[in-house]
C-alpha cells in the first residue's frame, strides 16, 4: 500500500505545475501552511491561481509568492492588511475576484460535499449580485457554485499517517473546507502522530480528504496584532 | 450640511459611549458577533454578568478579553486577526459553521462598522471605487441572519460629511439590512425614506445631526 | 440569566403541544432521546409530525409513540425494520415522506445553516423528482428545500450548561444538525458536565443552537442487533 | 427464462465468492462504502494488508469486523444496525459530512444490492409497488459519486426471474449509475442496451444466465 507520508514540502509538492489552482488555509497569518508556501517560492512556480481567505497578510504567507509575481489569480474576501496584494491589483497585475466570506467557506463546502449549487442571501443587492442568478425564497438569494482547485495546502495540529487531522483553537477556519474540495490536499502538521491518536469522535477532518501528509518545521507562528490585557 | 465639525464639540458620545449604546442593546444570554473596528470596543464594555457569547466568525464563540503576554496563542485570534483569550464553554469550529451560525439566524445580534448607511437601512463599508478596496470579508455574509444588526459609525467622515443618507452613494454590502445605528451623536432607526431619532448624545440637537428635516423623524 | 438547565424531560418539554413538528436525533435506537420520547408518550401528545431517519426501530423509539397513534405525519428515510410504522401506512393511518438518506441530513443541515436551497444528483430519474425542479451541472440534479421543525429532541453523550455537547461513537448522526434546525432544540444527555469540561475543540456542537439541555434517566440503550466476532 | 434454477446447480459462486468478486475490484488503500445485506459480507473477505478504509453512512469511516461481548457498544453500529467494531484511525462524523464524502466523490467503491438492475445501469432496490416499501435509505445517495458503483445479487429471484433486465420494472433508485454487477453466476458491466460479461463462474455457460442473446454481449 503506498503511504501517504511524505519526507517534506519539497517531497509532498513534487507534481505541482505552472498554472495549477492553489487553495491555501488560514486566517490572516493564523494557520497558514508556511512550509508549502515556502516550496512554492523556492520551486518558482508561476501562472498561479490562489484560492484563500487573504492572499497573505503583512507581507508574510502568500505574500512571499506576490513579492516573486507568482500569483497571476486570486480568490479571497478581504485583501486589508496586505499591501503586497493591494499594489498589484493597482497596477492590474493579478486578477482577483472577491467573495463574501460565508459565501467563499460554503461554496469550498459544496465543492467537497458534492452539493452542486445553492441559495445564499449574502451579497443581495450588491455588485457581487451582477451577472448571477437571484431568486426569492424568504428574502432573495444569489445562486452560488462550488468552488473547487487542483490542491490544497493546509496545517493542522496533529496529523496521523492516514491523514486524519486535529486543529488548534482558531487555526481550524477554512483548512478542512479546503482539503474536501481539493482533488490533491497537501497537509503539513506541527505534530506527526500515531495512528489512533488522535481520539476517533475529535478527528476534525477524516482522512479520508487528505492526499499527502508531512511533518512541517522551522514555523514562524506570526502573531500579526498582539493585543494584551489592560491594553486596547 | 458638513459644516458642523463634531470633533470641535462636548456635545457627543466618546467611542466607549457608543459601545455602551450597544450594549444596553443586548439581552442577557445573547449571542454577539462583533465587526473589526469600533465594534470590537464593545466586548470590554459588557458586564460579565450579562452572559454574552461573543462569537468571532474566524471560528470561535465565546470570546472573553485579551490573553497575557504568558497566555497569548498565535492560534487564538479574532476577524479584525487581535490575540484574544477564550471564556470557559468556548467553542472553535470550521468558517462553514461559523457563518452557517450567522446565516441560519443563530447569532442574535451583529454589530458592524460603516462608510455610510442609509434611509433603507442599506449599509456601505467595504470599497470606496477608484481609491480603496478592503475587501467585505464577512460583511456581506453579517449583515444577513442576526435578528439585529447594528451599525456604529462616526456621525461625520473626515471630511466632514455626513455619514447617515437618504441612499447610500459607495457601493453597498447590504441593502435594507440594517436595524440600528449608533453614532457618536445619538442612536438612529432607519424607516425607509427617513432615520427615526431614538436618542441624542446629552446636549446634542437635531440641528448638530447635519441632516435635512424630511430626512429626520422622532420616535412615535 | 435564565439557564438552559431543566431538571428533566417533564420541565423541558413543558411547553410542547399537539400539532407541533418534532425533529428525534438517532439512527435506528441508535442515540435516540429516549427520556424525551417517553415524555411525549406520558403527556399524550397527538398529530405529531415526527422527523427522524427511522420513526423507530424494532418497537421501540418513536416506536412507543406510533402505538399510541400520536404522530400523523412522517418524513424519514427508511422504514424497514419498523413493523408499527408499515402497519400503520399499509392502513393509511400515516402520511409518510421518504427522502433519501443524505438529502434528508442535507436538508436539515440547510435550515440549520442558513442555506435556502441546494441541488443534488440524488433520487433524479426516481419517483423522489416527481414535481420537483430538475437541473443539469455536471450531472442532472434536484433542487432541494430545507427541513426545519418546531423542535428537536436529540441525545448527547456530555453536554455542559451553555449546551455545548459531545457525542459517542456512530450516536451523533443526524442529531447536532437537527438541533441547528429547531426553533427550540431539547438536548438529554448520560452526563451533564462543568462548563470548559469539554475541550473548545472537541465541541461538536455549539451550546448557541441549544435551547434547553437536562440529565437524563433509566437509558435502555438497546442494541439491536447484537453481531459478535466469529458469528456472521 | 426463469426455468433456470441455479440453486439446484452446482455451478456458481457462494455469497463468499461473490464477495471475493468484489474484492478483487479493490485497490490497495481505498475507501469502501458497503451497503445492507449481501455486501457486508464482503468486509470479512478483505485481506488487512490491502489496507481498506470501510465506511458506513451512519457515521463511521475505518469498519473493522465485530466486536467482543466485551468490547460491545450500544453506539457502535453500521448502517444496518449491527454492532460493529472499528480499526486504529477510525474517526466518527455527523450524517451531513458522511454523505458528503459520498456525493463529493470521496468513497471509491459502494456495493449495494438490489432487485433489479438494467443494462443502462439503473437500479432497483427499495420498493416493490403495493407489496413492500423499505424506503430507499442512503441508496440514492450511495449510487451518485463513488468513482465504482457495484450491485451484488443472486442472479435469479426466489421466484426464478432474472433480476438482470434491459429496463427495471420496479422504481428506480437510481438512472445509469452502476458500473459493476456480481452475480452467483458472473461479473457484468451494463452498456446500455446489453450486459457485457466480464467472467463467468467456473462451469457456467451463457445459457444458465436466462438472458437473451441480444442482452449479452462478450467482452472485447
Amino acid at each position: 500500500m503506498t503511504s501517504k507520508v511524505f519526507k517534506d514540502a519539497e517531497a509532498a509538492l513534487f507534481d505541482m505545475k505552472d498554472g495549477v489552482s492553489v487553495m491555501s488555509g488560514g486566517f490572516g497569518l493564523c494557520g497558514i501552511p508556511e512550509n508549502s508556501i515556502l516550496e512554492i517560492r523556492r520551486r518558482a512556480l508561476k501562472n498561479l491561481h490562489a484560492i484563500s481567505n487573504n492572499i497573505g497578510n503583512s507581507g508574510r504567507g502568500l505574500a512571499w509568492l506576490l513579492k516573486e509575481k507568482q500569483i497571476s489569480r486570486a480568490t479571497c474576501s478581504y485583501v486589508g492588511g496586505n499591501p503586497d496584494l493591494e499594489a498589484q491589483m493597482l497596477a492590474n497585475e493579478i486578477d482577483v475576484t472577491l467573495v463574501p466570506q460565508g459565501t467563499f467557506s460554503e461554496r469550498i463546502r459544496a465543492a467537497g460535499m458534492g452539493i452542486r449549487a445553492f441559495y445564499t442571501p449574502a451579497g443581495y443587492g450588491t455588485e457581487i449580485a451582477e451577472g448571477k442568478e437571484s431568486r426569492a425564497f424568504d428574502m432573495p438569494c444569489l445562486l452560488e457554485l462550488p468552488l473547487a482547485a487542483d490542491f490544497a495546502i493546509i496545517k493542522a495540529q496533529k496529523g496521523d499517517p492516514y491523514g486524519n487531522l486535529w486543529f488548534k483553537e482558531t487555526a481550524r477556519n477554512f483548512s478542512p473546507l479546503m482539503a474536501m474540495a481539493a482533488k490533491v490536499t497537501i497537509v503539513e502538521v506541527e505534530q506527526l502522530v500515531e495512528l489512533g491518536e488522535i481520539s476517533p469522535e475529535d478527528v476534525h477532518l477524516p482522512g479520508v480528504f487528505v492526499q499527502r501528509i508531512y511533518q512541517g518545521a522551522d514555523y514562524e507562528n506570526t502573531i500579526e496584532i498582539p493585543i494584551f490585557k489592560d491594553e486596547t | 450640511m458638513g459644516e458642523v465639525n463634531v470633533s470641535g464639540s462636548q456635545n457627543h458620545w466618546s467611542k466607549n459611549e457608543m459601545a455602551d449604546q450597544v450594549v444596553e442593546m443586548l439581552h442577557d444570554g445573547s449571542s454577539l458577533n462583533l465587526g473589526i473596528g469600533i465594534p470590537t470596543l464593545v466586548a470590554q464594555r459588557i458586564p460579565p454578568e450579562k452572559g454574552i457569547w461573543i462569537h468571532s466568525e474566524n471560528g470561535v464563540l465565546g470570546v472573553a478579553g485579551r490573553p497575557t503576554p504568558e497566555s497569548v496563542s498565535a492560534t487564538l485570534i479574532n476577524a479584525g486577526k487581535e490575540t484574544i483569550s477564550v471564556k470557559k464553554g468556548a467553542s472553535f469550529f470550521d468558517s462553514a459553521m461559523s457563518f452557517g451560525m450567522i446565516r441560519g439566524g443563530h447569532i442574535d445580534v451583529c454589530v458592524l462598522g460603516g462608510m455610510q448607511v442609509d434611509a433603507e437601512g442599506s449599509l456601505a463599508n467595504w470599497m470606496i471605487p477608484g481609491k480603496k478596496v478592503t475587501g467585505m470579508g464577512g460583511a456581506m455574509d453579517l449583515v444577513h441572519g442576526a435578528k439585529l444588526v447594528i451599525v456604529m459609525l462616526t456621525h461625520f467622515s473626515k471630511r466632514g460629511d455626513v455619514k447617515l443618507l437618504h441612499r447610500c452613494t459607495l457601493p453597498l454590502t447590504g441593502k435594507g439590512v440594517v436595524h440600528k445605528i449608533v453614532t457618536d451623536l445619538g442612536v438612529f432607526t432607519p424607516t425607509g425614506e427617513s432615520f427615526q431619532i431614538d436618542r441624542l448624545a446629552p446636549g446634542v440637537t437635531e440641528k448638530q445631526l447635519g441632516m435635512t428635516d424630511t430626512l429626520l423623524s422622532s420616535a412615535s
